[in-house]
């Protein structure tokens, strides 16, 4: 397998920003970003990359291709959670278990992103309609997993707002609003808003990026420490969940015959957790679950994990898959 | 200057909406909000700094009669019971304007 | 700890300057204020959303003794009345040091 | 006349995004831009189109041209609040046609931007004194609003700071502050300083600029929810009173012989309402006036009506008769 | 609801970990902080414009039981002479939940 | 002497818009940057030095040129604050001679940078260890100052955090390690990491700095108007201490046979004085010590006398000698 891969990327400017981050809390530095600098960050983080994906969207076209992959991706947000939930109830009790399955079944819009500087260094191609991707795999599994706590009869408090709310906020909440929107924006606005656009969406993106991945890198290691008090099981979980999801993925992507591009994103979708549309739905939604569990286990472990480690050994499976 | 009883509430932001609502099916509509607010409480610490508003609580301010402080506080009881968060009651007068 | 009365005020962050040049016109300098704070009072909602200062309100805390009390209250009166805000007088205590 | 025109100017990325910000709001999204993420953005357009403005300027010089447009400029900003005021006192009451007329006396920062971006696409060049026109325009109305409101002898209030904080606020506002400082910074650095500042206030702008609208569609779109209460004469007027003000500029430009340009952008700088400057000025001067009203108005439907229709509308006038 | 006694303490952030840790050995760990607040007190004007945290004050909010208030005042005294800030005492009502 | 070079500096962008900063607080403009708006351009600006930085040192390579460089940055650290100690503490008394000769013996991060800018504008080169330099320069000084107060015994009061932290805090304060990751990122991540961040670290890094050098004005001009109650003699200390220090290094570098660039640096480093790092420790460590006279200083005085004057002067005299 492809080691110079996984070596390259450890010593590329996004992953270098983000060992910054985490050292700097183990160092006890100071260094802090104050909201709301993260949040304009992730804004335009999904603003650029909609809106890329939809000029990308523009050139190929509603293909068949791009309905089987999203069709692939929807499946997987739906299956995920049902999977990992009676998988995890008897060890983590039903509260625990539903909040773990949505944050696997859910995605990490940041992974994705890291994973489209990947291959966007390496010169790989990938389609505008993964953006879509991760709009459509963001929300699904929250319902899943709250349709399934509910049903296993455990739940003893009522949801802040009841379905209604929850539906609403999975179909409408802010940063999956902002994805679609910016990728429809890019469909419509065609080459002429593409170029006025490109300084901003293309030039400096990466160095928006490695800023924000600095940040993620303090959040990251913040909840690394409050680790100790879980144990080694979920450390164990918030490995294997994603690697078994990656490796599903792989197969699946490789039966439906994606590319290379569409393959590695489509298992970096997978593979990533979400850590926060997930926790905000929770919190309302199944407040018996513990953050401090399933949050650290998205943030603390498998995000870094998928950064460091997960990324480049996806790509380089299917490289070495492909190829053949 | 009327006596006048102070709530002062510290909750999830997400939860605040809840007790916003609450409070106005109460005939309080009026409160300050403070948000962005950090803290320790039962459930651990608030930091807000994560990316999502689960981990931010707010601290609203507002006031009642004292007639009104037992139904009140019998309506958010269950929310802060099942969501977590304080309430404080205390007296103070109120400048009439 | 010697006995003091606290003064909570919560206005427009715009008529904010003003209040306290009232305070200290009447003697007391020292305050502690919370800016970007958000609330509904009787002039509707203050959302702090608008790009302009006139839709953020501003939290002040300042203490005086209780003989100061009437005559504070009175100077702000008029201010508040005008151009809206409230103010709360309550009782506590302050730790010498 | 150039229909064609509204509808390209209603698929530009910027005008997408501010109806994607409205979008957000209906469709009850959590998307939000917390303070002072709306700031940063304005700072950096205000800083941004004053130094195009002088660094234009410096190349033009300054010639009768100039003067006369930013007297014309100055004219209208001190005429419209008076007809405006005398045209609905008896409708709105003294307090509330003061503060309708300062409205529409002073400017909106953020339409003219997007007028000289609609400028910028179409390859229609402008003179950077348009700049000045705009910093010179957003004061006077409120001095002049104020006196008549005054003099009308309704004030039960006294102004807060008094005459001599009003005069200092319309003069030294920090956004006006801003603009021309930027402006004169532009004139004096000349061709080095330009080509240094280039990608900052050049290249990244139209990005910028479409991250801001999608925020103003956010408030925009807020504010139109309050507008129910108020009635169907308000909207009237804040369509009303920007078509007047434009048919005004329009006929007056074309008397003064400015070019297509400057013409479009004083236009534009006349039918639009300012939600920045005056109600901060109003709060402190008329209290009594109700900014549910003239607040609405202007960023409710004055704003989104310019964006949408007003700007390709004046621009296609424009032309229909400069071609003459 | 029971009885408690409020704490406000209002120093400069920089020193409020400290605060905070003094609060932790003193047996309480729950507060509530409001960070980036500014004012005026004996030290000056704390306005929160330069760049370095040294000139912004945090607010934070703590309960104790009516006999913890002296020992619990008595820990924190030497630090606000020293390094300055002010703390209010004050009675209030807890839901209980 | 070079006295175009003084002129040409004063009409720089980044000059002039720290003056329109200055400018708005005289004015009493309300032209504001909220946090954490600064605290978004520090971080830049801090990262991108850093990295561009690092990407020369890369370049150059680890020589005796550098090493020397750095360890006459390290002497003048911590032989600076030994000598205005021990040179004021009459004058001052102990606690405020203690923070002044800490405020001298460090550096400003924002100086360091406008020199940087001022050589790129006249196409001077400088090598990237001079980063490295700014950031051995932040703390000893603080450590020393703190270490000569405490031996006086004048010390009433105990260190908040005592000397463990603030030895940590001299290592670990968030800009120092901001900028020294940043370094090291530059130097691992070379040409391919370079390229794909020079539209953010590079091309738009003079429009941030002079958003930037806004907001310094205002912070400089407000710390100003708190002058008068001091009387003249920390003017003059202000003006004095980094002239006398900018000597002191200008001989030294002429003496280790720097190149202009590096002299010129390196001169600046030891002529500004902090006014971030330095007032945090003190208020813990030092708390007699009174803010308003060594953060004034710092910022109300030296910080505009070498933006305005004390840059092109050392640049000017630098080029006279060198020359020879
Ligand atoms: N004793 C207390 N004093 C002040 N604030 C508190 C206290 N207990 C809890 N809080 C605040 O209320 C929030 C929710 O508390 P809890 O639901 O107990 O986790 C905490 O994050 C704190 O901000
Ligand atoms: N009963 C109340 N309790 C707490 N805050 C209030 C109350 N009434 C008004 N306020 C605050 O004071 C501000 C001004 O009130 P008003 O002048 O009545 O609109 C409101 O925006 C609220 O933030
Ligand atoms: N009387 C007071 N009322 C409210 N806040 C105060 C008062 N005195 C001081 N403060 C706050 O406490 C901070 C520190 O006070 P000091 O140590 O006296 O400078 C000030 O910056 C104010 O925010
Ligand atoms: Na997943
Ligand atoms: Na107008
Ligand atoms: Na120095």
């Amino acid at each position: 397998m492809d080691l110079h891969l996984i070596l390259s990327n450890l010593l590329s400017p996004p992953v270098l920003f983000f060992f910054l981050g985490a050292a700097a809390v183990l160092a006890k530095s100071d260094l802090d970003f104050p909201q709301p600098i993260p949040k304009l960050f992730s804004l335009y983080l999904l603003m650029a990359i909609g809106f890329k994906g939809g000029v990308e969207l523009r050139h190929s076209g509603l293909t068949v291709r791009v309905v089987v992959d999203l069709v692939a991706a929807m499946a997987m947000a739906l299956a995920v959670p049902v999977v990992v939930f009676y998988g995890l109830r008897k060890r983590l009790g039903e509260p625990n278990a539903a909040a773990v399955s949505a944050t696997y079944g859910s995605v990490s819009a940041v992974t994705f992103i890291a994973g489209t500087a990947l291959l966007t260094r390496l010169g790989i191609e990938y389609g505008g309609h993964m953006v879509a991707a991760l709009a459509l795999m963001e929300s699904p599994a929250i319902v899943v997993a709250v349709a399934l706590f509910r049903l296993s009869g455990k739940t003893r408090h009522h949801m802040i707002g009841g379905w209604k709310h929850l539906l609403k906020e999975a179909l409408f909440n802010g940063s999956v609003f902002l994805l679609v929107g910016s990728l429809l924006i890019g469909i419509v606005s065609g080459a002429e808003g593409e170029k006025a656009l490109r300084p901003f969406v293309g030039d400096i993106f990466k160095g928006m990026l490695c800023l924000f991945l600095l940040d993620m890198g303090l959040v990251s290691a913040r909840r690394l420490a409050g680790l100790k008090a879980l144990g080694a099981a979920p450390v164990v979980f918030a490995i294997v969940i994603p690697l078994c999801s990656a490796m599903i993925a792989l197969v699946l992507s490789r039966l439906l015959g994606m590319d290379q591009g569409e393959a590695f994103l489509f298992t970096v979708l997978c593979a990533s957790g979400s850590y926060i549309a997930v926790p905000a739905a929770m919190r309302l939604s199944i407040p018996e679950a513990n953050p401090g569990l399933y949050v650290t286990m998205a943030i603390g472990i498998t995000f870094p994990f998928n950064m460091l480690i997960g990324l480049p050994l996806y790509l380089a499976i299917i490289k070495a898959i492909w190829s053949h | 200057m009327d006596k006048i009883t102070k709530l002062e509430i510290i909750t999830d932001s997400l939860e605040m909406k809840e007790v916003i609502a609450v409070l106005e099916s109460e005939g309080l509509p009026h409160y300050t909000l403070i948000r962005d607010v950090v803290g320790r409480g039962s459930r651990g610490f608030q930091g807000a700094d994560d990316l999502s508003d689960a981990f931010t609580n707010s601290y609203l301010l507002t006031t009642c009669n004292a007639d009104q402080v037992e139904r009140v506080v019998a309506a958010l009881r269950p929310l802060l019971k099942e969501h977590g968060g304080v309430c404080l009651v205390s007296e103070a007068r109120w400048v009439l304007h």
